[in-house]
């Protein structure tokens, strides 16, 4: 749609900060709404982010933001659900609620993500792929009580229902953080006979491989996350023969909600019903080198979208 | 002895000031704020956080912490958006068992002397993990009445403030003048003094730390009843804010120095301190800052008025 | 332990009963609790995991001595000092630290003194807040967090891994006893001479008993509590420095759930709330004891909720096991 | 009336039969027989640690005795405690207050009567309370709404009395008076003993009343009871109960020597005041010292003498000119003084460590400390416990002797002394004067406030307080009773 938009103004309402995941996709937001500000797309599109990831203050925040008179809204919501009275406020205010990444459930909302739960599928078939369909497989998961978890979760227990030689053997939480991750498995590790493949929820496989080496245990297969050390630590072990593939939720993928949103104002109709899944970014062995290459020490693999490349995606649903 | 008169007064106004200080910036930069629409969403999370602190102030009162109360009022939230739907009397039963594990809890402290710190500690803990038993994703939802008494439109005033005064003047009338309630706070004051006037300890704490969880339970349920459905972690940050709260209102962490309506103004006056900022134009990395430098700047404000009376 | 006992300088004339009464100390019961679990996990997997189980409790458990200890001593220097800015000092310092050291082992002192300066200079704010404004401890180290992470987060892009020397330190060993748990040895006999053989130590528990006394003895409260918890931020500042060698990078989540668990082992460990009394062998007692129990429980394949459950009961049971530790 | 005779104990309110009481190792009460008479008024005299306050805790039923038998009203009472305490007419003032610092004045009634509840029971109790402040203490100035921590020490002591004698449901039979003069001033003080000699002889209230100033024994006791290491030594009808007699019973022998002012005639003094300090509202206050010399501090309690002590401490730790090596001995222990964590030794060497020790590498010295310790110990008398126990286990007098040592353990030049021997046994203040004397003639100076007139004698130069200011100052010779008493409760020349 083309519909004139330069007087609208758009948020980002973000619950958490405080990780590398979040901070890219904060750059991501301010890069493209900058431009899209300069290009006289929105009037303006400042980021908001809370200090400490709880509902309560979320809440807070877009009720705020409600008050400020923002067209629409982005939401990287916190719970799926909780925000949901907040949001039918917002949508009774006639603002626009895109979802985004932590989506929510209310209808009134749009809902673009990722596929968790086939993610994690895909992560359980390529071990099962590498292990013949046999095997021991520990579980690494996020942060409990969060819906990611839950739905990454179903799609292992999914995966392994396919494959009926693989056996879980244990399961703890990495909280989608190093070196949590590191600690919790290290703590499990001497417990477990032998592993054969860790199921991780992305972003913890550096953590769990080393907590492998400091057990004396040759790092088993795993799908790789996006940030700069695992797959620099993939790259270094690819020297030793080690194989693997990297699969991920791309934080510039808000620049999608992004468009989403200027696209709603402008016009466009777009299904609230169904969830819009971004595709996840996937690193094969091949490609590793140079994406790798293309990424600063620190930095995590990204992709960004511009508007047409949005509304091309939308219409190719 | 008007010196003191004053002071005692100076101390009794300053939650009331602060609050003046934090309202009037927000209703400059967005005037919308004092119609009734706008107060009403402005303050509507206020509520769980008013009771919440009272929950707090009954165990400060005691010269005690409670570190458990936001994942408390998770659980309740969990308790609510789950059993009570379902089957209202089991869930009736699971919350009224809350309020007499918080008693018990308050009687294992004073009977083995042990520090509410980490006794409370351990309890958000099992809070939490009953949350997590219990809904194991977010989601659930909130009892119809529930949704409804929330979302009563009060006339004229908006309904969070008029929650506000009720709960301020019920709390005030329950611990400030009631005769149980000046003996419950002596027990903070003076235990030894007390003990030796025959006076069990071990009832007045585990009083205090059942009403904390019959406000704890409060919280919970408003706080359903505004988000709708509930989640493990819903509340967690109303730990440290009820506590804040509390010391901006004018408590003290020793001798049983509290005051409900302070209290309720300090919650009152946080839930704005954290909604300047979205009024406010700050680059996203330094937003979280910012929440830190108004905490400090409303606590210092107390501190700064606190200090021209002492000198 | 031996700096128990020379904490009390004139322990010669001490009866048999005392004695007693001293060996019956709080902390020992974190470690018949650590033993416990230990034997839990030897009974149930078999002997042949033990010495693993004690190895990784020293690799990882040693991060929560190490915050524990700085927490240890804020608390012991009066009632309601709690340091709640321990999180993003890590998040901080390991940013910073890793800036510094660019990945390069000849930078590895210099990152080492940046990263103990971050400690100091957030100590010293924290205390100016306390003492200059008033803020109560647990609300101002809350709010300096929130500015702190602030910090860390402007700083926190691109992070080079850390120096390869530190890396092997964080994971090397010898003997089968990782280095990093000697070093949080090595820290805690300092901090044990400091606390019961310098006069800093009396002082400190002075404070932490009744400032007002302490003042009029002739003690400088606010240079002691300050520097309490100078020492707390730098423990914590080099904790991060740790965490990011033994985890391949700094992050600025690798902090937070430390927040709570320093709390946790330092009073577990019977270390008084009420301050003015510290024990340094508690925290690591301590320590072991929760990791433990986290490790066992992952284990036999508790899932979070009841792992929680049990976590939660455990803290309980042992604070109300070891109770009535108040002076009367 | 006089000594206890079995026709007398038939009318007992209360009689203790073989009391005896201990807390752990420590026998704080052997054997105690005594019936407490309706309306006669007993002293109780005794050594610091000679277990007054604890057989008064047995009374108010706060301790369960370990061995006798305790009847009221010629019935047995098995489960006696604080309720039944109560209901027997049994009212404390104990010796540290009980005063709930946190509720106001009327509030603190609800705390001793259980019966103030429901419509209108803060009225209540407001004007209970006032009725009989304004019966004791008629010009106490408090109107019942005040928070205790606003008040002095000297009112809250106030209210705590007029606490004790209010009525509701139960009759008031006993009060037991432990050390109650002890922060009030000599007005006050004598208020509330006239007052005594009212309730017991007019209404057959019976009063106890444990003090170290003998002289309020003499004035007001019918008979007096004289306690040595847990036990009775004696009890005396008032016939015999001087102030000499009640010292012989206590088994400790003051010499009249009543020169020590005598002996302050020292010569070689510069006119050179050393010190000088600003102190009170608005710094117009001037106090000067020299060195070697005790200056007292006097007045009404609470007219700002405490206030002053502590602005000259802050004044001299500061850095800057004014700083000097200071010790400070405080009145107040629980408040002031006593760490509650550490051993008695600790509690001792702590000033000593800060200044006047040897560090060896920057580390303590243990052995300096130890000895240090054990030469104080010898030289003050610390009794009933061991050095390494804690201090808690000490008598409140004891407890005080543990601070003066610590102040004077120490290389300080100038010692302030906040009512140092408040508690303090008649034989220890005759030591503590002496050791005063002693390091004033080493050259160091001494600032002593005091609520006790005798005490002034010591002093070599002595400034009157009121209102926060000095109304006079009057050197040695001039420092009479009448004198005090005139600058006392002059007002304030401008
Ligand atoms: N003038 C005083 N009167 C009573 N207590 C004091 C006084 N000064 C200090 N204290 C006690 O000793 C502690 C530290 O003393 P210090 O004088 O250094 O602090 P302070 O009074 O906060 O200083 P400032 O007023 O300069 O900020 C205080 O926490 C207080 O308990
Ligand atoms: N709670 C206690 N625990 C241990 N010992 C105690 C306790 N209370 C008192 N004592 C001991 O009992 C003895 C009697 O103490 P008590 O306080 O009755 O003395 P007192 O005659 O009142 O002395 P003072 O004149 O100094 O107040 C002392 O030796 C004291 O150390
Ligand atoms: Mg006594
Ligand atoms: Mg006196």
């Amino acid at each position: 749609a083309t519909g004139d938009t330069s007087q609208k103004k758009i948020a980002l309402s973000n619950s958490f900060a405080g990780n590398a995941w979040r901070q890219s996709m904060l750059k991501s937001w301010n890069a493209v709404s900058q431009q899209a500000v300069a290009d006289k797309k929105v009037a303006a599109a400042p980021a908001f982010t809370t200090a400490e990831n709880q509902v309560t203050e979320q809440a807070q925040q877009i009720q705020n933001l409600i008050l400020q008179g923002y067209n629409a809204i982005v939401i990287d919501a916190v719970s799926p659900t909780a925000l949901n009275g907040t949001i039918k406020k917002a949508c009774a205010a006639g603002v626009v609620v895109v979802s985004f990444d932590g989506v929510v459930d209310e209808p009134c909302a749009y809902r673009v993500n990722f596929d968790f739960k086939g993610w994690a599928e895909q992560g359980v078939d390529y071990l099962a792929t590498r292990l013949n369909g046999k095997g021991n497989i520990l579980e690494v998961r996020g942060v409990a009580g969060i819906s990611v978890d839950n739905l990454m979760h179903e799609g292992v227990l999914e995966g392994l229902k396919k494959h009926p030689g693989m056996k879980l053997v244990g399961s703890v939480n990495g909280d989608w953080t190093q070196s949590v991750a590191q600690k919790a498995v290290a703590g499990i590790l001497p417990t477990l006979p032998q592993v054969d493949g860790v199921a991780t929820e992305g972003e913890m496989s550096f953590g769990i491989a080393q907590a492998f080496k400091a057990a004396n245990r040759p790092a088993p297969p795993m799908i790789i996350g996006s940030t700069y050390p695992e797959l620099q630590w993939w790259s270094e072990q690819t020297k030793a023969g080690y194989q693997s593939r990297s699969l991920s939720n791309p934080p510039g993928a808000v620049s999608f909600a992004f468009w989403v949103a200027q696209q709603v104002l402008a016009g466009k109709k777009i299904p609230k019903e169904v969830t819009i899944n971004v595709p996840l970014l996937a690193i094969s062995q091949q490609e590793l080198p140079a994406k790798l290459a293309a990424i600063p020490p620190g930095g995590i693999a990204d992709v960004t979208y511009t508007l047409p490349q949005t509304v091309a995606l939308l219409d190719k649903k | 002895m008007t010196f003191a008169n004053t002071q005692a007064r100076l101390r009794a106004m300053l939650p009331a000031i602060s609050l003046v200080a934090v309202l009037v910036p927000i209703a400059i930069m967005q005037p919308t704020v004092m119609s009734y629409f706008g107060s009403s969403l402005l303050l509507n999370l206020a509520v769980p956080i008013v009771l919440a602190t009272l929950a707090q102030l009954a165990i400060i009162t005691v010269n005690d912490l409670d570190l458990s109360i936001g994942p408390f009022v998770s659980l309740v939230a969990c308790i609510g958006a789950t059993l009570l739907v379902k089957q209202p009397w089991l869930g009736a039963l699971a919350l009224a068992g809350c309020v007499l594990a918080y008693a018990a809890v308050g009687a294992l402290i004073e009977l083995r002397q042990i520090p509410s710190i980490v006794v409370t500690l351990g309890l958000s803990f099992v809070w939490s993990g009953l949350a997590i038993v219990l809904l194991p994703s977010p989601g659930g939802t909130s009892p119809e009445w529930l949704g409804t008494a929330m979302g009563y439109q009060t006339p004229l005033i908006a309904a969070p403030i008029v929650w506000s005064v009720l709960i301020a003047i019920v709390g005030h009338l329950l611990l400030m003048r009631s005769s149980a309630g000046v003996r419950v706070r002596g027990a903070g004051g003076n235990p030894r003094a007390m003990r030796r006037f025959g006076w069990s300890l071990v009832r007045s704490k585990a009083t205090l730390y059942g009403v904390a969880g019959v406000f704890g339970v409060l919280s919970g349920l408003s706080l359903l009843g505004l988000t709708t459905s509930a989640d493990a972690n819903l509340a967690l940050r109303y730990t440290l804010l009820s506590i804040a709260a509390v010391i901006l209102g004018g408590g003290e962490f020793i001798g049983g120095r509290v005051s409900v309506v302070g209290a309720v103004l300090g919650a009152i006056t946080l839930t704005l301190a954290a909604s300047f900022l979205a009024f406010l134009n700050i680059s996203a990395d330094w937003q979280v800052g910012m929440q830190g430098a108004i905490l400090i700047v409303v606590l210092s404000l107390r501190v700064l008025l606190q200090r021209g009376e002492r000198r | 332990m031996k700096t128990q006992i020379s904490s009390e300088p004139i322990a010669s004339q001490d009866s048999a009963w005392a004695r007693l009464k001293s060996i019956q100390a709080p902390w020992a019961w974190s470690f018949v609790g650590t033993v416990l679990v230990w034997f839990g996990i030897v009974g149930v997997f078999g002997f042949g995991i033990a010495s693993n189980v004690a190895q990784t409790a020293l690799t990882y458990g040693v991060f929560m001595v190490l915050v524990g200890l700085g927490q240890m001593l804020v608390i012991t220097s009066g009632v309601g000092n709690i340091d709640l800015s321990v999180p993003s000092t890590i998040a901080l310092a390991g940013v910073i630290g890793m800036h510094v050291m660019r990945s390069s082992n000849g930078y590895i002192a210099l990152g080492v003194a940046a990263v103990l300066g971050v400690g100091v200079v957030v100590g010293v704010a924290n205390y100016m807040l306390i003492r200059l404004l008033r803020i109560p401890p647990i609300i101002a180290t809350l709010s300096s967090s929130f500015i702190i992470q602030s910090i860390a987060i402007t700083q926190g892009r691109q992070l080079p891994p850390p120096p390869p020397a530190l890396g092997a330190f964080a994971t090397g060993r010898v003997a089968g006893v990782p280095y990093i748990a000697l070093l949080a040895l090595a820290l805690s006999i300092a901090l044990a001479v400091l606390l019961h053989r310098a006069v800093y130590g009396r002082r400190l528990s002075a404070i932490g008993q009744n400032a007002r006394a302490a003042w009029l003895a002739g003690v400088n409260v606010h240079r002691t509590r300050c520097l309490a918890y100078v020492l707390s931020s730098m423990i914590a500042s080099l904790t991060a420095l740790l965490l990011a060698a033994i985890s391949g990078g700094a992050s600025l989540d690798m902090g937070v759930e430390y927040m709570l668990i320093s709390i946790a082992v330092v009073v577990i460990g019977g270390t008084l709330v009420t301050g003015g009394k510290a024990t340094i062998v508690g925290v690591w007692g301590a320590s072991m004891f929760l990791f433990l129990t986290n490790a066992a429980l992952n284990a036999v394949g508790a899932d979070a909720g009841v792992r929680s459950i049990v976590y939660g009961v455990l803290i309980i049971s042992v604070t109300v096991a070891a109770g009535g530790k108040v002076l009367r | 009336m006089g000594a206890t005779s079995s026709q007398e104990d038939s009318r007992a309110l209360i009689r203790f039969e073989g009391i005896g009481k201990t807390f752990g190792r420590v026998r704080a009460l052997t054997d105690i027989d005594f019936a407490f008479l309706p309306g006669e008024c007993v002293g109780i005299a005794g050594h610091n640690g000679a277990g007054k306050s604890t057989l008064m805790s047995v009374l108010a039923g706060v301790y369960a005795p370990t061995q006798g038998r305790i009847e009221v009203d010629g019935h047995d009472a098995p489960h006696y405690d604080a309720n039944a305490a109560r209901n027997a007419g049994v009212r404390c003032v104990f010796q540290e207050l009980s005063l709930c610092a946190n509720l106001t004045v009327a509030e603190n009634m609800t705390v001793v009567h259980p019966h103030l509840h429901g419509r209108g029971w803060r009225r209540k109790a407001t004007a209970l309370m006032r009725e009989k402040l304004d019966e004791i203490f008629p010009d106490h100035g408090l109107k019942g709404g005040e928070l205790v921590s606003d008040l002095t020490l000297t009112q809250q002591q106030m209210v705590e009395i007029a606490r004790a004698f209010t009525v509701t449901d139960t009759p008031v039979r006993l009060v037991i008076l432990d050390e109650p003069t002890s922060s009030l001033d000599a007005h006050t003080a004598e208020q509330l003993l006239a007052f005594v000699r009212r309730a017991a002889a007019e209404r057959g209230i019976t009063c106890l009343l444990i003090t170290h100033m003998l002289g309020e024994i003499e004035r007001v006791a019918d008979r007096v009871m004289v306690m040595r290491d847990g036990g009775i030594v004696g009890v005396l009808p008032r016939a015999q109960s001087s102030r000499a007699s009640i010292i012989q019973a206590m088994g400790q022998h003051l010499e009249a020597d009543k020169s020590p002012a005598a002996a302050r005639a020292r010569n070689a003094r510069s006119d050179q005041a050393h010190f000088r300090w600003n102190v009170g509202v608005k710094k117009h206050t001037v106090i000067e010292a020299s060195r070697g010399e005790i200056v007292g501090f006097a007045g009404l309690a609470g007219q700002g003498q405490t206030e002053a002590l502590l602005s000259i401490y802050d004044a001299a730790t500061r850095h800057g000119a004014a700083r000097t090596k200071v010790a400070f001995v405080a009145g107040d222990r629980g408040r002031d003084g006593v760490f509650p964590v550490w051993s008695i030794a600790q509690n001792l060497d702590l000033r000593w460590l800060l200044g006047g020790a040897k560090r060896k590498r920057g580390l303590v010295d243990f052995a300096a400390a130890r000895e240090l310790v054990e030469a104080w110990r010898a030289k003050i008398g610390i009794r009933g416990a061991s050095m390494n126990a804690g201090i808690l286990s000490l008598s409140g007098g004891n407890q005080q002797k543990v601070l003066f040592a610590r102040a004077l353990a120490c290389d300080a030049e100038l010692i302030l002394m906040d009512d140092p021997t408040r508690g303090v046994d008649v034989g220890t203040k005759r030591d503590i004067y002496q050791l005063v004397h002693e390091e004033a003639a080493k050259g160091r100076t001494f600032i002593w406030y005091t609520t006790e007139n005798e005490e002034l004698s010591h002093c070599d130069r002595t400034y009157v307080f009121r209102s926060a200011a000095v109304t006079r100052v009057l050197h040695a010779d001039e420092c009479t009773e009448e004198a005090l008493l005139a600058a006392s409760f002059e007002d304030q020349a401008a």
